[in-house]
């Protein structure tokens, strides 16, 4: 780049030559080099899945890439709300049980107390905002670190999942259509589950979220620099409530979908799926220290941990070199990444 | 018997008057633990004794269940259950047991030990052998099938696994054991990694998923692929009520099950006799059986399932 | 007096502010008149700063009085103080580094529709407009983080004037501007004074006040001391009621000794981004001052010299044998420091305590053979520098968050003077620093040179450098366009050499 | 350190309203204050012990409480090493696993190889140390964030204490002695192991290093500001380095002790000992941000949570309230301290 690469002069202002000089060396077109960026993270994506296709025939059908979008559906729903927490500096610990509590709870109201479908579907995920309202208020009022807050509510979900469950998985006996949510298939011929299309519509309305409307915006503020936002007459403890609930809702509704993908409400698990969902993210790109992220990254993080989970299964690799094999893809996947940012 | 030691509390350390029996189990969220958990409760009842059930998250989490036993031995119960995660890991607090006179009665699965009076449990290598063999008429005794366990370094997924695969083996020349993946029970891993077996190879036959939520997982991916149940023979293990529908619909062959309540039952009851200075067999053999569509519904059968 | 007299547009009475171990303010009063350029000023740590905190809301007061147009005024948050007309730019940035500048100056006041979606292409050309009225040249969609510590000053002085302010505070707002850039800054504010506005404006540079003033409010150790109108003021008895003694100045050095073998010499260094062929030597004993304009590159050649930044080409020599630099820590291990233009970002540890700033480049030399420190003798050293730089703080255990800016800066020059380095390289040292404090940095620069050490000036203030480097090195673009003789240098022939840009064609 | 463990407001919990936080409390005594502040943090634990004591007559007894101790002592050493990682502003994920994998490695030593008890222990110590200093390039050099990092060998290390251990348990039976490591009584009568004693002797170990030597000093240095101190001449990629390997020599001896305890090295589990460890080190008062903290506060976190679980077990609380008392207290616990400090 030239280093006196100049924007827009003003004639009028007699003092711009002394700009321009400050000028040099600023990258113009720092939107395109944005995208691009996002563009060479699917690389390591893309190498994943083509190592794949040629290591075995079943890989890369139609069948199998439904099964990946299905597995990263999920952890991917988990994923996108717990992007807005990170960007912000936070962290959520707590999506994993919720998320399990959350599938309790539209046990109880559709099968226990008999709601009609719509009515449990939109209650469990309102439940799934509630908990992270309360997530929002436990850092944001009572001050208590995200890390801790979302500790605790985890362990509280966890507990809560197997107490009003009397320890039993609930089953929907009552809506039969409840399992359509997540197994419809939704064009004809090929088995294209309902969930995996939510999940697409998710992604786009997160994107846009993020990028197109205020709430995107606090996001990357606090998570900038939480100080200078405040200062700025921003209620940003009020955003912070926000923000978290609008991930509790993202929590929900995977309560929603994974409830539906076993025709049952399981009390248990979810421990673990946090950290599933965090790596996603941070390979994604999105910043732990916050103020820096995106939702394709959160998408094309998801998929590489999902491509690779199932690939190896694909090409029977023992299940205890899995998880090493795992691990250096994603060291190396990130490093690449690293260095071509340095390069930048 | 317990003669009280120091402690002022005569019939061991509960805070009631009754005698107080810990359970230290090797899991606790399950339904076949819970189904333990209520024969205990049951004995319990029956047999005027305090009783607290405890098993760790998971059953990887031998320390976890190490640190249960020296809390449950800190309180200076009347017996002791406890199915050993691992058995030589637990030694010294089971020496420590011995060595207060507390009795120690093993669960589930058999504790590597003179210590403990006598053991309830499953012959879980027989009874895997039944599920494979379920499996090889299914199919005709010949083809491809894979194996979805839930653990890889647990007693009972080793036996059930190998069991399965033993069997298999000696018995049936012609069926090929292709893969063999492991779910940790969690039912949406199971489904998943059975798909990519499925997918890795279409002509595979059946399917055998070693625990409740292993076998609920094959179902789940046999469910999700839209493949014609009489193509794709599942065999599972345990039960619950996502299992027990799947056999009468079809999606399922049929399952083993163990007699879990029966298993806990006879934990209480045995405990209750150590501490009454009784007898007790080496052994307790709490039986398993194979259901399916045709006997699920049998009284005998309908006793040993839980939903 | 006339006995009709319009009410001040602001005004403060008996306004104190106390924090654990310190009285910032002590019983202050202040008043502000409708169209007029108000300036305060005092020493480092007066509470300069912490009095215009509380008029913008951040602090609220322990006591006192404040009144606009003679209503009295309880100012309840940053918010509420800005929707009362009062905008405040303050002397550390609050800016969003990961924002782009039109998304910091109107965070908060985003327009949106349907309550939550926003347009950034409005929102751009609301900046860009914004820019073109204050004549402003930054692109509204750059993150921040990109920008340069001036241009980010630029910012916060956009994002200041585009509110609709009644009272306009600048805390040091040409802390980080070089001359042409301080001009602009007093175009705008001359354009911004209406009668129904008025402009606080703190500094330390002196020379300033005469330029953009009315009336001067001197502080001192939190106490009001008097106002003064500027035309009738002199510049002497300004200092000296800051300071509350007199000061007097040196005169400008002279070469040193040419037979004086180079401590250090860089020959043809070059980066990627902007220097090409930068070749200088430094002797022991001189101060070479480093003048040019914002972005010539002269921050570049100190990074790239200790390895901060990377090289693309380049010699360094230190004492004739060629050296391998790849980081600062090779820097600091061949007795090369270099401080930071940066205070904030790459000077303090903002959270840790004076001793430990001060004792950090320095450290293992308080330090036992297995590693453990001596806390007693950092004490000591913390303790010198402190009452050496005159450093304001309650202990050298408070936290350096807690000091005032200039107090700051002091600090992180404790850091390199407590570390015996062959060559310093001091990046804009004064920033910030009050002028009785100045002169007690430039002696202690002076008396280092004296011991033989090396010294590198850079500075935007060219008073400063003529004043105090025997030789000087201008830049322009990138390149070194000349080294005069302190002798040589005049203001105009430094700027005329600041100015040649490559465009004109080959450098001399 | 210097005694100034700073009561000011936590950059974490900016929530007071950030502009509030500017405002908030700046230390007068800070030395009488920092003292004070670890007084009063240990509150919370007193609080605990307090409640159950008068619960059960069985929790407040020698026996008891080192039990409780011996429960804590893998945890809190795992703790221990890890707060420096914190308090550079890195995280370590990996500390569970490769705890794990330490310990298979002391079945390779011990059992497999047949190296003396001493040479064994000592190289699994050191194998921690290498773990560590993997983790250590991976960040400092390779520029990989510490979470990712620590996540990916986090993942490894599980794959590899299976394929190293062929996915079964190894046992000590030629070295019985191993298991004296953690369960030797050293006071005669009491049963005081000596691996509490030697966790007694790593926390003292920790705090000096931490507080009075040149390591801590750049562990705070580095998480305070990175740049401005690598800026002074401090070498912080090698810094850095050196205390993630420090880090994974804590890991190589909780690996020791654990194996040791149970008398086999398990080569499975770890997940989640890492979550337990971070939550005693955050719990304890060291910010994820950096910067801050400190060792007593890690003990007090580790006791904490250790003390909760054996109390809630021995009062008998039904297994699935558990979690969701442990969930509370840790809550009300960090609030209260929260409060406290913002109080000051
Ligand atoms: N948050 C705080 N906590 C403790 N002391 C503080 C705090 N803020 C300011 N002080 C102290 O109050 C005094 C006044 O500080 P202030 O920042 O107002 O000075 P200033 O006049 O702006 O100085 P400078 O010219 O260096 O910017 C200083 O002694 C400073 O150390
Ligand atoms: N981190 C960065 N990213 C992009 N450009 C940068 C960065 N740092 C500096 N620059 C650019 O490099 C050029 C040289 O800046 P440098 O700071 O070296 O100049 P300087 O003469 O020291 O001026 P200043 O007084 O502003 O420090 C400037 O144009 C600046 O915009
Ligand atoms: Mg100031
Ligand atoms: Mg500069």
């Amino acid at each position: 780049m030239s280093p006196t690469t100049t924007p827009t002069v003003d004639p009028q202002t007699p003092s711009t030559s002394a700009y321009a000089a400050i000028d040099a060396g600023k990258p113009r077109f720092a939107w395109v080099r944005g995208s691009l960026q996002q563009v060479l993270a699917a690389a390591s994506l893309i190498v994943i899945v083509i190592f794949f296709s040629v290591a075995s025939t079943h890989f890369f059908t139609a069948n199998n890439l439904i099964s990946i979008l299905t597995a990263a559906t999920v952890t991917g729903i988990l994923a996108l709300g717990t992007t807005f927490v990170i960007i912000t500096g936070g962290i959520d610990l707590s999506i994993g049980t919720v998320m399990v509590l959350c599938g309790v709870m539209a046990g109880v109201f559709l099968t226990y107390w008999g709601w009609p479908l719509w009515a449990g579907v939109l209650a469990t995920i309102v439940f799934g905002g509630i908990i992270g309202l309360i997530n929002g208020v436990n850092v944001s009022i009572l001050g208590i670190p995200p890390f801790i807050a979302t500790l605790g509510m985890m362990l509280i979900a966890a507990g809560l999942s197997l107490v009003i469950s009397g320890t039993k998985p609930i089953y929907f006996n009552d809506t039969p259509a409840f399992q359509q949510i997540m197994n419809l298939s939704i064009i004809p011929g090929v088995r294209f589950p309902l969930g995996v299309a939510i999940f697409i519509v998710m992604i786009i309305v997160a994107a846009i979220l993020l990028s197109r409307t205020i709430i995107g915006r606090y996001t990357f503020s606090i998570g900038s620099n939480e100080a200078a936002t405040a200062l700025s007459g921003v209620n940003v403890r009020r955003w912070k409530i926000i923000i978290y609930t609008l991930a509790g809702l993202f929590v929900g509704l995977a309560g929603v979908l994974s409830a539906s993908r076993l025709s049952s409400a399981q009390p248990t698990g979810g421990m673990g799926l946090e950290l599933e969902a965090i790596a996603a993210v941070v390979i994604g790109g999105t910043s732990l220290q916050g103020g820096k992220g995106s939702i394709i990254g959160t998408v094309i993080g998801a998929l590489i941990m999902a491509v690779l989970t199932n690939g190896l299964r694909i090409i029977s690799v023992p299940q205890e070199w899995q998880s090493v094999a795992v691990g250096i893809v994603i060291l190396v996947a990130v490093y690449l990444d690293m260095l071509r940012r340095r390069r930048d | 018997a317990s003669d009280g030691g120091g402690d002022s509390s005569g019939g061991g350390g509960g805070d009631g008057d009754k005698p107080y029996v810990a359970l230290i189990s090797k899991g606790f969220q399950h339904q076949f633990w819970q189904a333990v958990k209520s024969g205990a409760e049951q004995a319990a009842d029956e047999f005027g004794v305090e009783l607290t059930f405890e098993g760790p998250d998971t059953e990887a989490d031998v320390d976890q269940q190490i640190q249960m036993l020296q809390t449950a031995l800190d309180k200076s119960p009347a017996a002791i259950g406890f199915a050993a995660l691992d058995s030589q890991a637990a030694g010294p607090l089971l020496q420590q047991a011995k060595d207060s006179n507390i009795p120690v009665i093993a669960f589930d699965s058999g504790v590597d030990s003179d210590i403990p009076l006598t053991t309830a449990a499953t012959d879980n290598t027989a009874a895997a052998a039944e599920a494979a063999k379920h499996m090889a008429d299914a199919i005709g005794h010949e083809g491809k099938v894979a194996l979805v366990v839930h653990d890889q370094t647990s007693v009972t997924g080793q036996e059930r696994r190998d069991g399965f695969v033993d069997y298999m083996e000696k018995n049936e020349p012609n069926i090929e054991i292709v893969d063999i993946q492991y779910g940790g029970g969690d039912q949406a891993k199971s489904a998943d990694l059975a798909k990519a077996i499925i997918a890795a190879n279409p002509d595979l036959k059946g399917i055998y998923g070693s625990n409740e939520g292993s076998a609920i997982g094959v179902v789940q991916a046999v469910k999700e692929l839209g493949i014609d149940p009489t193509k794709l023979v599942v065999v599972g293990f345990d039960s619950g009520k996502a299992q027990m529908d799947a056999i009468r619909d079809g999606q399922m062959l049929g399952a083993i099950t163990q007699n879990p309540v029966g298993i806990g039952y006879e934990t209480v009851k045995a405990a209750v006799e150590a501490i009454d200075g009784k007898d007790l067999p080496k052994t307790i053999d709490t039986g398993y059986y194979w259901y399916d569509k045709d006997n699920i519904d049998d009284e005998k059968i309908a006793a040993v399932l839980y939903e | 007096m006339s006995a009709v007299q319009t009410p001040p547009l602001l005004e403060l009475e008996g306004v104190s502010k106390g924090f654990p171990g310190v009285l910032a303010l002590d019983d202050v009063r202040l008043d502000l008149r409708h169209g007029e350029v108000l300036a305060l000023v005092g020493e480092n740590g007066a509470g300069k700063s912490t009095l215009m905190k509380l008029l913008a809301g951040i602090y609220t007061p322990d006591a006192g009085v404040f009144r606009m147009n003679g209503q009295e005024l309880v100012i309840d948050g940053p918010r509420h103080a800005q929707e009362q007309g009062i905008s405040i730019i303050h002397q550390e940035f609050n800016l969003m580094p990961d924002l782009t500048v039109a998304q910091n100056i109107f965070i908060g006041r985003e327009k949106r529709s349907a309550g939550l979606f926003l347009d950034d292409r409005a929102l751009n050309a609301r900046a860009q407009e914004l820019f073109d009225r204050l004549g402003l040249a930054l692109d509204p969609d750059e993150p921040v983080e990109r920008l340069t510590v001036a241009r980010q000053q630029m910012v916060e002085i956009a994002k200041a004037l585009s509110f609709d302010a009644k009272v306009l505070i600048m805390d040091e707002p040409t802390a980080a501007l070089n001359d042409a850039e301080v001009d602009v800054l007093f175009d705008l504010i001359r354009r911004f004074r209406s009668p129904d506005t008025g402009v606080i404006y703190i500094s330390h540079r002196m020379e300033e006040l005469a330029r953009i003033s009315d009336r001067i409010s001197v502080l001192r150790d939190g106490r009001y001391i008097d106002t003064l109108e500027t035309a009738s003021a002199d510049q002497k008895q300004v200092i000296s009621l800051m300071v509350g003694r007199e000061l007097r100045s040196e005169q400008r050095p002279g070469p040193v000794a040419a037979s004086d073998a180079p401590v250090l010499s860089v020959q043809g260094l070059s980066t990627k981004r902007l220097l090409r062929d930068v070749s200088f030597e430094v002797h022991a004993g001189e101060i070479l001052g480093f003048a040019g304009l914002m972005g010539a590159g002269r921050t570049e050649v100190a990074r790239a010299i200790v390895g901060a930044d990377r090289r693309d080409g380049g010699v360094i020599t230190m004492r004739g044998t060629p050296v391998d630099i790849q980081n600062p820590a090779d820097a600091a291990r061949l007795g090369i420091g270099y401080l930071s233009e940066d205070r904030k970002q790459l000077g303090v540890l903002l959270e840790r305590s004076v001793r430990e700033n001060i004792v950090l480049a320095s450290l293992r030399d308080y330090v036992s053979g297995l590693g453990f420190v001596n806390n007693r003798r950092i004490e000591a050293t913390g303790k010198e520098y402190v009452s050496k730089l005159r450093i304001k703080t309650p202990s050298t255990a408070q936290l350096v968050r807690n000091l005032s800016g200039g107090n700051q800066q002091k600090v992180v020059i404790a850091k390199w003077l407590a570390k015996d380095c062959d060559v310093l390289i001091f990046d804009e040292p004064t920033r910030g620093i009050d002028v009785g404090a100045k002169e007690e940095i430039y002696a202690l620069l002076r008396q280092l040179a004296d011991q033989g050490k090396a010294i590198i000036m850079i500075s935007s203030e060219l008073p400063e450098v003529l004043r105090l480097s025997n030789r000087i090195a201008i830049m322009a673009e990138g390149r070194l366009t000349a080294v005069l003789d302190n002798a040589d240098a005049s203001p105009e022939a430094v700027m005329d050499y600041a100015t040649r840009f490559s465009a004109e064609g080959t450098i001399a």
